[in-house]
């Protein structure tokens, strides 16, 4: 089977009737796309299709859009893509779709998205709800509660913030701290963390809105020496945060289901291809993963790592 | 030693010290127009330090300057220039990037007429014309006029030095010894300049550690020794064994000049 | 023996080597030239590869117009460089920028020329007053130009995220994303690239002819010298400053009108890249020595790079090695062929490489 | 009017300023300890806001703990800025010796110390080959380090990210964790903060007493000097990134140890931090001088300001803009402060501000 | 002008082109040991270029360097300072950020004994002294030596330099206008140095424009016009005109030397 990182290498369409599908990443080396990578490969190796794959260094509009560029210029015959932005990234999907790539929108989506044969999109702001959820079930007794997320401005990470902080208002027995950000950074995140833990000694719960903001927090937590005490809860379920659950630094975890969004994608993309009926939109879901149900019902739920 | 006339600039009581370094003490020190001063001492004496000062490179930590009898504030080397000073650094101060033309003219470019020279186009072909007369005039050996300074010769370097100032200057030139790397023809050269100057009524500041030099070009001699002026002298009053004296304390002259 | 001559000049002045060489002698001499070549290179190799998905106008088009916003920002890093100072701020007052400008032109509603307008003068006057600020602290207070300017990278960045809470801004009048973001002269030349190419135009005509660009490499030169001859240099450095950053504020509309929001999360490499650009055109970081055209080609080779590796299937992992060897390579085969031609002789490069690259 | 007196030296040598100086005095004078009472000061200020909180050890020794990484490479970056260089590379080269270690520890399966020092030993050996490269490519090739440090920045990321997949490394021998990570020596101060310690103590001794150090402030302060002496330049510039890269492997193992992750996309800003750091503290960009005691203080600034706000709860967004404001103040303060010592006299701050900073 | 000796370093053909300036051009050279020879020549003429190239700072294009005979590759600095060659260039190359002792010893520091010493610990207290007896024997007005030179007047950093090579050479050293920033009596210790360090058997090689030093202290001339040696005389056998008209070109020695 293929690593996590390697896409295959370019081939032209046409031939025996297999397709090229590219896929651009929201940011190069996140397991979420990488496992979303894993589920396109696999649906497009039963169809025979070949995939490209390529992502901006950062989950960044300015980056992605040079990328999007040279991709049309190479002419696949199908586009996934998660937008890093839902009005920077219109103008270039727009162009092309205009060119004749059928575009499918995985993950994020845009203004108006009426170019794309079909958008497949996760609850983001759901699952920061989900993700107070946690909280509030190890510590039903309430208090106070923070968010460390990357940067302001990243969309996917924002909406999950504004959901998890929509729960926290809607009970009162619960406080929020407020977002930091930790710039993704992890020592950043530890840093922030162990001076809110000095100011607040009494915060019961964290929410890390991506994996180096939980495993900073995870840090931070360690060295002030509170583990245990406080709630960590992370976002995606790649393998290093499962570790980080079974490790018990992390106490619980919200999976996307990026390998459906994959296969769904590459299904809508092939189907537009044929001139078949493609689905519109499509809504995938969340698990919560925690210790009781990592090895059980939440194990479907991790992230695969190796595509097989 | 007194004289009627009103010195161009004069200098009273200046004092610099640089960490435990008392680079000037007490110094005084005047020049009159129309007459070459040289400033002559030791190593170390305080002689460039003061030509600093004098010309708004360095502030002093006490003193006054006086131009044209009435108290300056020297406070930068732009000061200095537009009261019509100008000076020749020991340490050349010319910028290796540029070619002889550009520093000759840089700070005082010919524009353009017009809109262009509103805009800040100059006079290329002008300047280069100019500068070469100016150079020709020292006899300097400066091969290109448009390859960087910092490419050439120490002699070339300190001829271009030379020629800048002397070309700018209207009252008053210090020249922190510029013959030190010249060839024997251009520091023929360079003293005949510097009557030349004289001649039009400019005071010139000459430094240098060659006596037979500065009797040869100077009206008056000032000497300093750690940081003060130990003697203000005509140049006819004395002699290359008394010179060396003051310089290295052997001899003293009585009383404060 | 001894036989008398009359005395003559040792050397008369100006009579070895005036610049007798053609003009494209001299061109090909300039230090911009040599890493052109580099470029041509590079996009001769893709070429070859990739026929007819590389090699194709709508792609080099493509290449060009994502390349102007840093082509804007790169004129005044420029400058900026050549006085051997440093700009880290420029990405982050792009950002503010854009994001004054965006509320301004929010508060005042509408789709037309006239707040449209509006924006483009707030945005380029946000930007200069960072500028200016910049400037100020590093001639008048001697703070060097790389905390200063770190430091306003941090507090431009922060006040952009104070103004927007946080959240991107999104409502552009349309005239800007129509007509500067994705609008075209001649059919065909994105409108952006052409505002670009104008500031490059000025930039080197200013810097190359004019008694401010004269300065500028006077500063870097020896700033000493500089302030000796009277040159006022603080105020010379200000205003390097204060362009660098009109330019940043000029970038930032450019950019809003490109991606239609204020995107305050990217930008964090643009300082790096331009610098990265400039410094591969060949203007030295200890000052004195600079062109805008080598600056230019500098930003062109990690953006040809990226979009040939894109279009010729490179793994995103591998492309960032090969940019990175690239690069050094790059630098590396200019530097030689450069010092080969002040030696005066051609056979430089194969010369270094058998005698180990002594310095002459 | 002449009186003769016997001809003696117009100065002795050595007579007028040996350092006749106390210690105390010399301290207080020294550049480093200008920036310390800045330190002093910020420390003090939010001491006095939340004595409860920010002023207690607990808290200072996170401090330290979380700067513990950074003052390891900040020791090979204060070299390295000391020659006039620049390496923008540790970062990546902290994540690619973090992989390689990581990857060979989990081959080697297992949790104790015999893996742990095989893992801590292939770290330092990676980032010594990244510095080597560096060093080779500065001094042999003539690349600007610039260049050279940021097409390694680029490799080295993109190999650890080749070599992961992208996705970070969890297996982290706990011995690793507990004793170096988390642990502590004489119950209270973090065994990372110790191995720091021992890193910049060293590192201080070296450049100020030896050869070694003697040799880098003359390369840094004129490396054409330093070659004519017969110094050999360029084996000294590959040391010293060597150095650079070798303390990046061991900040490697040391983030591995504390994070138990290869955090492969983390420490995109280590670079300008450290950086900052070392100018902050004192080392000049061009080169020639520099202390390791002030690059430390120079850590803590930012360090004590992030740790300050947060506890003081000043929001997020202005928390940037303050940080920036604070570092631009701490290092215009120390510029006053270290050129009135200069003058000898003591008035210069307040001099300063009246006579509009004129040069002296 | 012949003699039987074996010249210790000798130049036959050396040429070296600048862009379109012939720096050197076919020039020759040699020096003798226990001999001063003067190498003068007009602003630009190629002194300085051929200092450098044989002390192993600049490439040449053509041309060979014999050292006791035999062909040696003076490739680099140090591969000079190993056959026991020192120099004192014009432009210093001085560290300006360290001290005087420091520069006295950069790249010869006094070790200590035993594991320190192998560490790369130095005698600081010991080369302090050593340097303090050197300044105080060219009567160098050297203020402090715990001071970077950098901080330091024309001549005091002069003298460092000189103290720097007469300390270290072995064999040859080239002094580059060694007495240019410095002051009379100064001068006076240098050319007596020169003398000193000749009768222990060193070639020394004094480069000035001041053609009364010249025929003080030199045994024999060469003169460079051009990039090419025009003359080589023995110091006896001519006069202070003739040598400024072989350096302008006024006069000119018939057949190559
Ligand atoms: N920037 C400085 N910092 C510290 N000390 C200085 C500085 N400038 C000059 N000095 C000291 O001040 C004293 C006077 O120096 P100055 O350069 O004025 O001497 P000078 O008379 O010009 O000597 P010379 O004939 O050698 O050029 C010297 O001892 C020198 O070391
Ligand atoms: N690095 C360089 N690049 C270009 N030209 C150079 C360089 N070094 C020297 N030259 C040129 O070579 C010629 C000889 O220079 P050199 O320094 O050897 O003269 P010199 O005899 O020492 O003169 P001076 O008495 O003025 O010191 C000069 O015309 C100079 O401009
Ligand atoms: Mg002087
Ligand atoms: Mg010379």
């Amino acid at each position: 089977g293929c690593s996590g990182g390697s896409g295959s290498g370019n081939t032209t369409g046409g031939g025996s009737g297999g397709y090229s599908i590219a896929f651009v990443q929201g940011v190069a080396g996140d397991e979420f796309y990488i496992s979303m990578q894993c589920g396109i490969e696999a649906a497009a190796a039963d169809a025979g299709a070949t995939v490209t794959v390529q992502g901006p260094a950062k989950f960044d509009p300015t980056l992605q859009k040079p990328i999007v560029d040279a991709i049309v210029a190479s002419k696949p015959d199908a586009l996934l893509i998660a937008p890093t932005d839902v009005s920077a990234m219109q103008a270039p999907i727009q162009a092309a779709a205009d060119a004749g790539i059928k575009v499918v929108l995985v993950d994020t989506t845009l203004d108006n998205p009426s170019m794309a044969v079909s958008q497949i999109s996760s609850d983001n702001e759901g699952g920061g709800a989900a993700a107070f959820d946690a909280i509030k079930a190890a510590h039903p007794e309430g208090g106070k509660v923070l968010v460390v997320s990357t940067d302001p401005g990243v969309s996917t990470t924002d909406a999950r913030a504004a959901g998890f902080e929509a729960a926290v208002k809607n009970n009162p027995s619960f406080t929020s701290l407020g977002v930091q950000y930790s710039h993704n950074e992890p020592s950043t995140a530890a840093e922030i963390v162990t001076a809110a833990l000095q100011k607040d000694p009494d915060i019961v719960g964290i929410f890390a809105a991506n994996l180096f903001a939980a495993e900073g927090s995870a840090t931070g937590v360690q060295q002030a020496g509170r583990q245990g005490k406080v709630t960590i809860v992370g976002f995606d379920a790649g393998p290093a945060q499962v570790k980080a659950l079974k490790d018990g630094i992390v106490q619980a975890l919200v999976a996307q289901e990026p390998a459906t969004i994959g296969k769904d994608g590459v299904a809508q993309v092939l189907a537009a291809l044929k001139g078949e009926p493609t689905e519109e939109k499509i809504q995938t879901g969340f698990t919560i993963i925690t210790a009781d149900n990592v090895d059980g019902e939440g194990a479907k739920a991790i992230y695969q790592s190796t595509c097989k | 030693m007194t004289t009627a006339q009103v010195p161009v600039l004069e200098a009273r009581g200046l004092s610099r010290q640089f960490g435990h370094v008392r680079a000037l003490n007490d110094a005084d020190f005047e020049v009159f127009p129309g007459e070459v001063t040289a400033l002559i001492g030791d190593n170390g004496a305080g002689k460039s330090t003061l030509v600093k000062a004098l010309s708004g490179n360095l502030a002093v930590d006490s003193g006054v300057v006086r131009f044209d009898g009435a108290v300056v504030d020297m406070a930068s080397p732009s000061a200095a220039s537009a009261l019509g000073i100008e000076t020749v650094y020991q340490d050349l101060a010319l910028a290796p990037h540029l070619d002889p033309v550009q520093n000759m003219y840089l700070g005082r470019e010919i524009r353009r007429g017009g809109l262009a020279g509103a805009l800040g186009f100059m006079r290329t072909r002008e300047m280069q014309a100019q500068s070469r007369r100016a150079f020709d005039e020292l006899g300097a050996t400066v091969r290109s006029l448009a390859s960087p300074v910092g490419e050439m010769s120490g002699g070339q370097r300190q001829a271009i030095a030379i020629a800048r100032a002397v070309h700018w200057a209207s009252r008053v030139v210090f020249l922190d010894e510029p013959t030190a790397a010249l060839g024997v023809r251009q520091t023929k050269n360079v003293l005949e300049t510097i009557r030349r100057v004289r001649d039009k009524g400019i005071a010139v500041v000459f430094i240098s550690h060659s006596m037979p030099h500065v009797i040869e070009v100077s009206d008056r001699i000032q000497v300093l020794r750690l940081g003060t002026r130990v003697a203000n002298i005509r140049t006819a009053d004395t002699s290359m064994e008394e010179l060396v004296g003051l310089m290295t304390g052997a001899v003293t002259k009585e009383g404060r000049l | 023996m001894i036989v008398k001559s009359p005395v003559t000049e040792t050397v008369a002045i100006g009579t070895i080597d005036e610049p007798r060489t053609s003009f494209v002698g001299r061109v090909v001499r300039a230090q911009a030239f040599q890493i052109f070549l580099v470029l041509l290179v590079i996009v001769g190799i893709f070429s070859a590869i990739a026929p007819d998905t590389f090699a194709q106008w709508s792609n080099f088009r493509l290449i060009i117009q994502n390349a102007s916003i840093l082509g804007v920002l790169a004129v005044g890093m420029t400058y900026v460089i050549i006085t051997a100072g440093i700009d880290l701020s420029v990405g982050s007052v792009l950002v503010f920028s854009g994001v004054v400008a965006a509320i301004t032109m929010r508060a005042l509603g509408g789709e037309g020329w006239g707040v449209a307008t509006i924006g483009i003068l707030v945005s380029i006057v946000s930007g200069l007053a960072w500028g200016v600020v910049n400037g100020v602290l590093i001639a008048k207070a001697k703070i060097p130009p790389l905390i200063v300017t770190l430091g306003s990278l941090g507090m431009a960045l922060g006040l952009a995220q104070i103004l927007t809470g946080g959240i991107d801004i999104r409502e552009v009048p349309s005239v800007l994303t129509t007509s500067i973001g994705y609008g075209n002269v001649f059919g065909t030349i994105p409108t952006i690239s052409v505002i670009a190419l104008v500031v490059i135009v000025i930039g080197a005509i200013v810097l190359h002819f004019t008694r401010f660009g004269l300065y500028t490499l006077a500063v870097g030169s020896s700033e000493i010298a500089t302030r000796r001859v009277g040159v006022k240099v603080d105020g010379q450095l200000i205003k390097i400053y204060a362009l660098s950053g009109a330019l940043a504020g000029l970038a930032g509309i450019l950019s809003l009108s490109q991606f239609s929001t204020t995107a305050i999360a990217g930008q964090s490499q643009t300082n790096l890249n331009v610098i990265a650009a400039v410094v591969i055109g060949g203007t030295s970081l200890f000052g004195g020595v600079g062109t805008i055209v080598g600056t230019v080609v500098g930003l062109f080779i990690p953006a040809v790079l990226q979009n040939g590796f894109v279009i010729t299937g490179v793994q995103p992992f591998w492309q960032q090695v090969a940019v990175g060897a690239v690069l050094i390579t790059a630098v590396y085969v200019d530097q030689v062929r450069r010092s080969a031609a002040m030696r005066g002789n051609s056979q430089g490069l194969w010369r270094k490489f058998v005698s180990g690259g002594r310095r002459g």
